[in-house]
């Protein structure tokens, strides 16, 4: 059965048929339930994450599964790790993936090499959940787009989903896989609803999905910007204008033969992505195709990003500061040799 | 903890006294203005109000003068008030207006007044720690007698860098005084469960420091603290760990129900306990201000409070170019 | 500080003493003979010895089994001996073999056997805190009675991850022991300039959890030390901070020319102060080992050392094919 | 004058040329002089940088001047940060920047962002020492190349000189920028040596330098890499075939006008990247060219880099690890339609 979800209430579905089926998976996070030791909130949460999202988990697995933790994200984001290597399959949530700033470490040095650096001999199952993305009206520290940083690191797994029905299935399919995996959730999405079937599925991690065929223009992009990518289709449709839109939905691993292969077909390439533009996942799929899919491109590979610049406060600043659909159709005209009539 | 009453031996001149009911009451109105312009959907962007902390920024920045420093926290208006920020550019500010102190760009947890020594608020729980070492260091260095302040709550206390920035500022003697807002919650999480410790104060011997733990809603004894610290920074000796035990008022940030909260406590803050209420009645029976002085200083905060709202209202956003300066764009 | 002289009502039995003397003998003639790989050109890398500091390892991990976990440091080799790894495996890992503990990938710094509890060497000072956190967490919530060991360096305990994960901990009460290998520097910076605290169990109080201060050149009292934090933490009462002060016999690394170790502190750990002689005295005056006995041990070892050194050397080095393996890898 | 300088030996003395220029240049690191307080060192130094770069500035500045830290990375990168917007000038030196993970923060959400965040009213001169690069047999935790990860930050600077010459007079450009400015070290460079001009002198941040002309093919090449190029353009050359070397020097900002003006004349561009694949300044070069240069191009962009692994610590692994002159050549060799004969 299929029924109408938001994209948090995928998230925490997710959450709830993982922990059902494997007494390992435990969740750990800031305010995670929210009110620990709070005499009349024993088995409830008070917050259930600091937008919601993990609401309801501590009153069906309790506080020894629902782990509140200080603000110390070095601290549980490295016993995650360690509790990982050891037998459990944590769920570590980083409030906000800017606060990666705190504990870098714990994934860049420890989680992430282990495998590699120790021959094998360990493994470390952890899935950590993070929020980012701009249009939160945020500013600077809390609203990046750190993707990227995590895509650079060998021994980690990169998943940026766009829909609830993706969320819920790569966020099973997380908790599965054997090595870090980031899941990044973009806090403007949240409350965008969408089929989501019941009970347990997992999506691949690795695999892309063509949101929308089209012969002229491959688009690539990222997270919430499948949508602008949408929406900017709809109005070149209407201009008999069809451009492919494809979702990588993870970043690591990246699916290059969808890629590759949709720009065999259209010849064209333009990648999406609202994190700043240098070293970034829009170089490193501009780069893929340079390379492999060279021979099939008739035209410069475009990149629609954020300046780079800090994401500034000010709501007029940061409304231009995103991707918008309007540079994407005009951007697509261009390469297509169409300009716009303004 | 030294006193959780008034340490009615605290000599304030009269003009010192204004000042500080002044710069309570300022925060006192801004923030509950704030609330209103929030919940009114006016007001973008996380918001985390101050009221009922005023007597731990006033209390402290009492004694700092512009070349000394504060760094703040996401809990930010308070220190910026108290410190000195002009009320309609932080309103401004908070709007998104080009007429804020960071032009708009900022936004509540980044105003900052490098003028004013205000080093900024901070999105980043812990980030202060560090900071406050580093102004700290420069007046040192340049052999100025100024001292840094860094403000901080029981969540932050947890965080590596409490650990780190105080203990570089203790074996490098730095002129910091570390002053804990303890609020008893860390978002929905309270300090007693988060913390390890008792008492913030704790922890000062962990670094061979002095700890002084007062009541944060007595002014009088904030102030008599802070004074003891800035002092001893002044003089070269070192770093002090101030723990005052406060309250907030409002949630965590603006659209929290605050379940985790006790309806006693939330009661008792906001009348018997409340540290405006207190030194206003101290003012008033020490007779260091007259019922009428007190009386047109609030008039006065609501006008210059409803002026902040107008300037901000009447200010324009930033202009599109404003998006790639202040920042070396490489592209 | 409990006790910087043996404790001699601590009850061995015998199979206990020749197990620990034969941990710290192995330590000894295993760092001694990297010392002289090393310096001979034949080891690559950094290394960092341990010698000097057998009683802290052995003294600890005697009361541990196979499923209790210990996080290491840069200095691993003696905390991986004292766990039970397999000296070829480890000499192997040094010499950069496939034969090795990580098949040659991790080396010196990242020698690892799950199997053992030995959960890794670290590269990153500091990083031990919270991984024993972790560990500890598996036991706690599935109910085990194991216990985490985190070791780290007077230089490490200033680091933020030693406040967050000792503070973590201690709220969840996770059976963790924390083992502070005092050896008076970090690298070529004295403890007593880098540290605020005059002992590093005075911090134990920050944290409200027992500290323990012992003579870590005495084995006895590391033993005894151990045991009860040992205990306390299977009991499920949380973790011990523990800080034992000890001597590095060389330099922070290979090649390090030690001018900020005095020549008088130099001479005396090699003699008088040095752990195995005295554990060796010690064992002979209260007969629980006889002199033959000693020595055979002492053969033993020098045959075992000499042994992984041969493997070593004989074995091959990992395949390219191995660069990809054990990681995934995205293109 | 000129003479012949190490590496480590023109960084030193462009710290201590920078020190006596301006008094309010300090420099703070763990054991940048070493034995702090040890009776028989009060003016003298330990060990002056692990690797000895910092060796004798202690002497000549003094303790007050010439700082050791605590291994507490967080607390000394915040201090130099907020050091740098109230008046000093502090070079900070992080010893290896694999050790980012423990103050990331420090940068990415504070330092970096200061001057944008606060609208234009804080600066923040510091500059960021550090040591990078694989081939030490330092393993996974102390032998990576993390300055796509930096390049990625808006508002920060990232310099990787090649020489000895250059690295002199880019670290005194840094100093004097009132930017963050991270100045990557390749460790196993430090005892190269090579002509170093005696005094002061600046190189822009900013510029490249073609470090070989030729027409065939544009090979960019970051810090000990462009040896690597040169050593393969020697052999090239042999065969006929002209490289042109291309050092950008800094990556943030990067002159993108250099290399686009190579390929303009070559038409082929390799970039040679010891770091990791994925995100990188590799893919960020490659992606450049791929738009701004593309109708220049007659060829696929190559990328050869490390692969997407951690550094194995074998020397038998770590030898593999690294980009090496032979690949170049075939590669090139390849790209020009003549493979090698075997
Ligand atoms: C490094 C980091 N972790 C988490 C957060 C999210 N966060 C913002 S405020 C806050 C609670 C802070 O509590 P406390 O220090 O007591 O200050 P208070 O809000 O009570 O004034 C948290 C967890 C953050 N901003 N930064
Ligand atoms: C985060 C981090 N900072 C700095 C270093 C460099 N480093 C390696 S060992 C060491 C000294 C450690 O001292 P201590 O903790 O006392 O251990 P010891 O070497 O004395 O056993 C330093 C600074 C590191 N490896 N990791
Ligand atoms: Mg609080
Ligand atoms: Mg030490």
């Amino acid at each position: 059965m299929t029924r109408k979800l938001s994209m948090s209430g995928a998230i925490n579905e997710a959450m709830k048929l993982a922990m059902r089926k494997d007494e390992n998976v435990i969740l750990m996070g800031e305010d995670v339930a929210g009110g620990a030791q709070v005499d009349h909130l024993q088995d409830e949460d008070a917050w259930g994450g600091v937008l919601g999202v993990t609401k309801g988990l501590v009153q069906e697995f309790g506080r020894e599964r629902i782990l509140d933790t200080p603000i110390t994200e070095a601290g549980y984001m490295g016993a995650a790790m360690a509790a990982a290597s050891t037998g459990l399959r944590p769920i570590a949530e980083l409030m906000f993936n800017d606060f990666i700033g705190s504990c870098l470490d714990e994934v860049l040095n420890q989680g992430a090499k282990f495998r590699y650096m120790f021959g094998g001999k360990a493994q470390v199952p952890v899935t950590i959940r993070t929020m980012h993305g701009a249009g939160f009206r945020a500013a600077a520290q809390h609203s990046q787009s750190l993707y990227a940083l995590f895509t650079a690191i060998p021994g980690v797994k990169v998943v940026v989903p766009s829909t609830p029905y993706e969320a819920k299935g790569l966020l099973l399919a997380a908790i599965e896989d054997n090595d870090p995996v980031i899941f990044f959730e973009d806090k403007t999405l949240y409350n965008m609803t969408g089929d989501v079937p019941e009970g347990y599925y997992t999506i691949p991690i690795g695999k892309a999905d063509i949101k929308r065929e089209g012969s002229d223009v491959t688009v690539v992009a990222i997270g919430k910007q499948v949508h602008t990518a949408l929406e900017a289709a709809e109005q070149l449709s209407q201009k008999g204008i069809e451009i492919e839109v494809v979702d990588p939905r993870s970043l690591s691993p990246l699916d290059e033969e969808a890629i590759l292969s949709s720009v065999e077909k259209t010849n064209r390439l333009i990648v999406i992505d609202e994190a700043n533009p240098r070293c970034s996942i829009a170089t490193d799929i501009a780069a893929l195709v340079a390379d492999k899919g060279f021979d099939h491109l008739d035209a410069p590979i475009k990149r629609i990003t954020a300046p780079h610049t800090p994401v500034p406060f000010s709501p007029a600043l940061e409304d231009i500061y995103l991707p918008k659909a309007e540079r994407v159709v005009k951007v697509v005209s261009e390469l297509l040799g169409t300009p716009l009539e303004v | 903890m030294k006193a959780l009453e008034s340490n009615k031996d605290v000599a304030l001149t009269k003009e010192k006294a204004q000042w500080m009911y002044q710069k309570m009451v300022e925060i006192r109105n801004f923030e509950d203005r704030v609330h209103e312009l929030f919940a009114k959907g006016i007001l973008p962007g996380f918001v985390h109000l101050y009221a009922g902390e005023e007597a731990v920024a006033v209390g402290v920045c009492a004694h700092l003068n512009d070349k000394d420093s504060i760094t703040s926290t996401h809990r930010g208006h308070g220190h910026c008030i108290a410190k000195g920020c002009d009320l309609d550019g932080m309103m401004a500010e908070i709007y998104g207006k080009v007429t804020g102190l960071c032009k708009g760009k900022g936004g509540s947890m980044h105003i900052a007044d490098f003028d004013k020594g205000m080093l900024g608020a901070n999105g980043i729980v812990g980030g202060g720690f560090p900071l406050a070492c580093g102004s700290a260091l420069t007046a040192k260095y340049k052999k100025t007698d100024n001292v840094s302040v860094c403000f901080f709550g029981d969540g932050a206390q947890n965080h590596g860098t409490f650990h780190e920035g105080i203990n570089l500022a203790a074996i490098w003697k730095l002129p910091v005084v570390f002053v804990a807002e303890n609020n008893g919650y860390a978002e929905a999480t309270p300090f007693s469960y988060a913390s390890s410790c008792k008492s913030i104060v704790d922890r000062a011997i962990a670094y061979n420091i002095p700890g002084i733990k007062v009541d944060g809603k007595d002014i009088l004894a904030v102030y008599q603290a802070a004074e003891e610290a800035v002092l001893r920074a002044r003089r070269g000796e070192g770093p002090t760990l101030i723990e005052c035990v406060t309250y907030r008022n409002y949630g965590h940030f603006e659209g929290d129900a605050q379940t985790y909260k006790g309806d006693q406590e939330k009661a008792e803050h906001k009348q018997e306990k409340d540290a405006i209420l207190l030194f206003r009645k101290h003012l008033l029976n020490e007779q260091l201000l007259a019922e009428n002085e007190v009386v047109a200083i609030e008039k006065s905060v609501e006008a210059a409070v409803d002026q902040a709202v107008k300037f901000s209202e009447e200010s324009p956003y930033p202009n599109a170019s404003e998006l790639l300066t202040d920042v070396y764009v490489s592209y």
